[in-house]
């Protein structure tokens, strides 16, 4: 049982059951607390053209929010696109994807695919080191957020690593990677990570309650 | 307008002394600990709780809130006002509770004591931060929830408390009750006006506010002129006048439900097919979206605000205004509680297009409005006057940069907070109300 | 087998070894010149594609010497187009390739006869004088008169 | 031949000129990836290169390794090689048979007690020895006794080096590589199933030139033909690197001759010789001719998934696992949601 045999087999089996077990979980648990009912008189009749909108629209602000956020703006989507392309669109990626959910999909060439890892992990760690210093991101930071940042950095660094085939050799590398990602899946659940799940529900919420009152959030 | 200040002035002094009548401490340390937390656990719900869940810190929502944009101060991060209420959240109601008690430390008594400032003093639950978050998280609800778990612990700002007890205790705002309205009524009467109080049914429930009642006196003849005018069924009734809720703003359930209970009882009493809310901000986000909840199904009668209602008459054509006599250039500025978070955007543009005034908005106004600072009950809370100041600074440059002179609003509570911001500044555009306006420009 | 014959494979120039290689080449002749030393390199050590193994030979091109060496099955040793570059394929006895070099050099060491064969050679040769010399004196003795035709005389060496 | 003749000397008996050694001598050096300035070096080593004696004991093995043995196109092997070692002993090879056959075997030990080589093809069962027996004699009795006064043994073949097939779970037989067995004495594993030819002759060659063991990786392997990857050496490696992989085994990727990656290769992890030396004399290896690479010098191959798994496909289990999960976490997630709803009815009540 080598590193790689053991992050490709038994690791991998359990993150993924910990993970499953974990999201279900925190989704079913939250989902299913107690919700308070309005009995005042709506201004829309229902709440789903209003709270579909801002799903999408919550990230297009108007301009007199949008000029002081510019920065985390492009900077967060810079380099969540950038992730999403390396993780879903590595030609080496697509057969996980394939063995888990039983299809594919064709893949960008390794050049695209590395400069969108390069420019995510930059940004990311300079975001990391922003959060260190901003005034309002030292107050509200807890170690959930360093924790979940480093947790995403690492798959992307052992990645570069496993692909420029420096560092170890190339079985300690693919098994390092391999393991980064099985932290980053044990962790999510647990972690800020739940945003991917949860930023939907709450959008929809915020649209739905604001265009109740007949205002576009 | 001096008449106006000689009277507010008269009413800050009466402010600057409210605090000596906020009640003494009664529960021990653990008592309002556990109090706090019990109205936590009450006030939290699943779409809070998603909220919470949701939060990646990354403090956007700072961007958007006139405290921290004023001061660049991290504390004022509108997410950490919510940071104790997280961690309960965590702790006690979450699903991973079992798991997050070992890593995520109580909260306790003094913490509490410390967030005082964070979710009174520099939190006016504006909702602006709610807008530009991306996660679509609703702080402003929470801030409400904060502050009904500092009401348990005895822990609201010496000005609220004292307006709180005595509204639960005598329920009356600035000790002005039935007797003062009387007064006022009958100063109205001798002015040629027919004041219906106390009329046994009536369709529309008028209600006023202490502030109006004393200061804006205009508004509230302003009302009554227009009400005369449109010819409708309405009344004013002694027993519930007061639309003020200081329990909203404290944060004390108990005194919000009974303030607005006794409202919906009077209006079932006098069998009103509409209640309309005067001039006030928090009482409309109070009566229009709560008080059904409070009675615990929909409510038998409309709940309408002034200006929506002028509005609703104009478009319906009931209402007639002499256009063009207003010559100065004005700028509009939505109360939070009735634009952002009532929806209330239209209907007063409406009004002052009838007027012909030549309007040209802020930068922010509407649903991403910058609040004035005073709205919430910060106007009362002296050790809140720096804050106050510096994010009314934000304000005046929004207004100045429309070259308007003058400023027309439809809340008390911005307009006291637009007066004695402007006096601090030495600022010169005038504030005007919106019923006022409307009331000089009756077409006969 | 027709199915699999009807997969055309085409190998493109995939390995990029090429070039790499001819440069080497290049430098050892250059270094053969200024300083006379050799220089072998192991073609078979080197990962190519077919289509660049056949190329490499286009580049070189065919030269004047071809040499057939026959020990331990076939070995053909020939120079290049280009004066000084040899190349050297040995097969085995079931004609299977056993080495594939380069060699930059006057000439390729395995075609100069070696010390240990010669020596051989020479106790050898002396054997067949010996042998060829035996013969004509049993000729003699035994049929004086024919001794003037030696020259068309064929001999079967017993 | 007796033992103490040299192979030069072996070489001229046979009539091959000197001219032919260097040819032999080129030949190993190829073989054993060696540079070629190393020739004069090899063929001088050669030449007063003593005879050792190989005993060659085939277990629990499908003679794959003995095929690949004498397949191998080094020089002229069946003349060679063997003339140089003195093969006293190969159950399949040989004529003698029975008592005859472990006659030579044992005089042979006797003999060149300490020098000879143990070659072992095929894994040792251990549940039980009657599993496997060469006249009686139960293998790893017959490793035992064989091995006592070996100088090296070289384990031929996956099964010996580490169990192989009939090692691969459920491992009925109980089969152990040679080296559970044999702790004492220097083991050489030549892996791979079968190995390359080659490789067996040029461990054997390396031993006979140099006189020594050759340097072994940490499972023991000699590093001259496991030092690296098939990845590493590999002709398609280009089309890795830029993203081009065939999808399926004769799609247009496949035809133009694209990385097998995702066709479950395991070149990447394998360590062998068969992009440099390559099968059958040279002609090919699995990727060249299309198929992507087993792993089979690999110890577990046979137990590491699918063959047509990609690497990065990994083995997480079945969808009925998290199917498990998921429903397990909803139902708690349900339980401590309603826990949570109760504790906020009475928190609610209290306040009202």
């Amino acid at each position: 049982m080598t590193l790689l045999d053991f992050a490709r087999g038994p690791a991998m089996q359990w993150a993924l059951i910990i993970f499953t077990i974990g999201i279900f979980w925190r989704l079913v648990g939250t989902v299913l607390l107690y919700r308070r009912r309005d009995f005042s008189q709506p201004r829309r009749k229902s709440g789903l053209p209003d709270g579909a909108r801002a799903i999408v629209m919550r990230s297009v602000l108007p301009p007199e929010l949008e000029h002081n956020i510019v920065f985390q703006h492009v900077t967060g989507y810079l380099w969540h696109i950038g992730y999403f392309v390396t993780v879903l669109f590595l030609g080496t990626h697509i057969p996980f994807f394939k063995s888990l959910l039983g299809f594919g999909w064709p893949h960008l060439p390794n050049a695209i695919v590395m400069i969108a890892a390069a420019v995510s992990l930059a940004v990311l760690v300079m975001l990391l080191v922003r959060r260190m210093l901003h005034p309002v991101l030292q107050k509200i930071s807890t170690s959930d957020d360093y924790i979940s940042v480093i947790v995403t950095i690492l798959p992307l660094i052992t990645g570069l690593i496993s692909y420029a085939n420096i560092g170890f050799i190339k079985e300690t590398n693919l098994a390092l990677h391999i393991l980064s990602v099985e932290l980053l899946l044990l962790w999510f659940p647990f972690g800020k990570l739940m945003h991917l799940f949860m930023t939907f529900p709450s959008r929809y919420q915020v649209g739905a309650a604001f265009g109740r009152r007949g205002v576009k959030a | 307008m001096s008449e106006q200040a000689a009277v507010l002035g008269k009413f800050e002094e009466y402010i600057a002394h409210l605090g000596e009548r906020a009640p003494a401490q009664q529960g021990s340390d653990d008592e309002r600990l556990a109090r706090a937390k019990q109205a936590f656990r009450a006030g939290l719900d699943g779409a809070m709780a998603i909220d919470l869940e949701c939060c990646i810190h990354c403090g956007m929502c700072a961007e958007a809130c006139h405290f921290y944009e004023s001061t660049q101060q991290g504390k004022y991060a509108p997410i950490h006002k919510l940071a104790p209420l997280r961690r309960f959240y965590h702790r006690e109601l979450g699903p991973l509770r079992w798991l997050f008690r070992l890593f995520t430390r109580d909260i306790s008594l003094k913490e509490l004591g410390e967030w005082q400032e964070f979710v009174y003093n520099s939190c006016t639950m504006c909702a602006r931060c709610d807008m530009i978050c991306p996660m679509g998280i609703q702080i402003s609800p929470m801030v409400g929830v904060m502050r009904s778990g500092l009401a348990a612990a005895e822990l609201v700002p010496r000005a609220l408390a004292a307006g709180t007890l005595e509204q639960k205790q005598q329920g009356t705002v600035f000790g002005t009750g039935a007797a003062e309205l009387v007064k006022t009524v009958d100063t109205l009467r001798q002015q040629g006006l027919v004041v219906n109080l106390d009329k046994d049914t009536a369709d529309i429930m008028l209600l006023s506010t202490a502030m109006d009642v004393n200061v804006y006196t205009r508004s509230l003849a302003g009302m009554v002129k227009i009400m005369n005018g449109l010819g409708v069924d309405w009344t004013l009734r002694s027993a519930a006048f007061e639309a003020t809720n200081f329990g909203m703003l404290s944060g004390d359930r108990e005194a919000e439900e009974a303030a607005t209970r006794r409202i919906i009882d009077e209006a079932l009493a006098c069998g009103a097919k509409t209640i309309i809310i005067p001039e006030c901000g928090h009482a409309y986000a109070e009566l229009r979206w709560e008080a059904a909840n409070i009675h615990g199904q929909p409510l038998p009668f409309e709940v309408v605000a002034i200006s929506e209602f002028l509005g609703r008459e104009l478009q319906a054509g009931r209402l007639k205004l002499k256009s063009s006599a207003i010559k100065q250039r004005v700028t509009y500025h939505d109360p939070c509680k009735m634009g952002r978070l009532g929806g209330v955007l239209d209907e007063p543009r409406a009004l002052l297009d009838a007027l012909g005034v030549e309007l040209t908005e802020m930068e922010s106004h509407g649903a991403t409005n910058y609040c004035c600072g005073g709205g919430g009950g910060v106007m009362l809370i002296e050790g809140a006057a720096m804050l106050r100041q510096r994010a009314f600074e934000i304000k005046m440059r929004q207004v100045d940069d429309t070259g308007a002179d003058a400023v027309v609003t439809t809340c008390d509570s911005c307009r006291t907070t637009f007066i004695t911001g402007a006096q601090n500044a030495n600022w010169h555009t005038s504030v005007e109300s919106l019923v006022e306006l409307v009331a000089e420009n009756l077409e006969d | 087998m027709a199915i699999l014959d009807s997969i055309a494979v085409s190998v493109e120039h995939a390995t990029g070894n090429l070039l790499p290689i001819l440069h080497e080449v290049r430098h050892a002749l250059q270094r053969l010149q200024d300083t006379g030393e050799p220089t072998v390199i192991d073609l078979m050590a080197i990962p190519m594609a077919l289509a660049e193994e056949s190329q490499l030979e286009a580049v070189l091109g065919p030269g004047e010497i071809n040499a057939q060496l026959d020990s331990l099955g076939p070995s053909e040793i020939c120079e290049t187009g280009i004066a000084g570059v040899w190349l050297l394929t040995h097969y085995n006895a079931d004609r299977e390739r056993v080495g594939r070099f380069l060699e930059i050099t006057r000439v390729p060491t395995i075609l100069e006869s070696q010390e240990a064969d010669m020596r051989r050679g020479l106790t050898e040769l002396s054997r067949r004088i010996g042998t060829l010399e035996a013969d004509e004196f049993m000729t003699d003795a035994m049929n004086p008169a024919a001794q003037g035709d030696r020259r068309n005389t064929t001999r079967t060496v017993e | 031949m007796s033992n103490s003749m040299t192979l030069a000397e072996i070489l001229e008996r046979r009539g091959v000129s000197r001219r032919g050694f260097l040819k032999f001598s080129a030949g190993i050096a190829s073989l054993m990836a060696m540079p070629p300035s190393m020739i004069p070096r090899i063929a001088a080593a050669l030449e007063n290169a003593r005879r050792p004696s190989l005993i060659y004991l085939s277990f629990q093995e499908c003679t794959g390794c003995t095929e690949s043995l004498t397949r191998s196109h080094a020089p002229t092997l069946e003349g060679l090689i063997f003339e140089a070692i003195s093969l006293d002993y190969h159950h399949t090879l040989q004529a003698a048979a029975g008592y005859g056959a472990e006659a030579a075997r044992l005089q042979a030990m006797e003999e060149n007690a300490g020098s000879y080589l143990v070659a072992v093809d095929g894994s040792v069962p251990l549940a039980d020895p009657g599993y496997s027996t060469i006249a009686g004699v139960s293998n790893v009795d017959m490793l035992r006794e064989t091995a006592e006064g070996a100088a090296a043994i070289i384990a031929i073949g996956t099964c010996a080096s580490f169990g192989g097939i009939p090692h691969a779970n459920p491992n009925p037989t109980g089969a152990v590589p040679i080296s559970d067995i044999v702790k004492d004495k220097p083991i050489i594993n030549v892996s791979g199933c079968p190995p390359i030819p080659t490789v067996i002759t040029g461990v054997l060659a390396q031993y006979l030139t140099f006189g020594k063991l050759p340097e072994l990786d940490d499972l023991g392997r000699p590093k001259a033909f496991f030092g690296q990857t098939i990845h590493d050496r590999c002709y398609r490696r280009p089309f890795y690197e830029k993203g081009q992989y065939a999808e399926t085994f004769d799609d247009e990727g496949a035809r133009k001759g694209w990385c097998l990656f995702r066709l479950g290769c395991k070149g990447p992890v394998t360590y062998n010789a068969c992009a440099t030396l390559k099968w059958n004399a040279g002609t090919s290896f699995p990727i060249e001719s299309g198929h992507g690479c087993l792993g089979c010098s690999e110890p577990n191959f046979w137990d590491k998934g699918s063959f047509y798994d990609s690497l990065s496909a990994t083995q997480w289990g079945s969808p009925a696992n998290l199917g498990a999960a998921a429903l397990a976490g909803a139902a708690i997630g349900a339980g401590s949601a309603m826990l949570a709803r109760r504790q906020q009815k009475k928190a609610q009540e209290k306040q009202s």
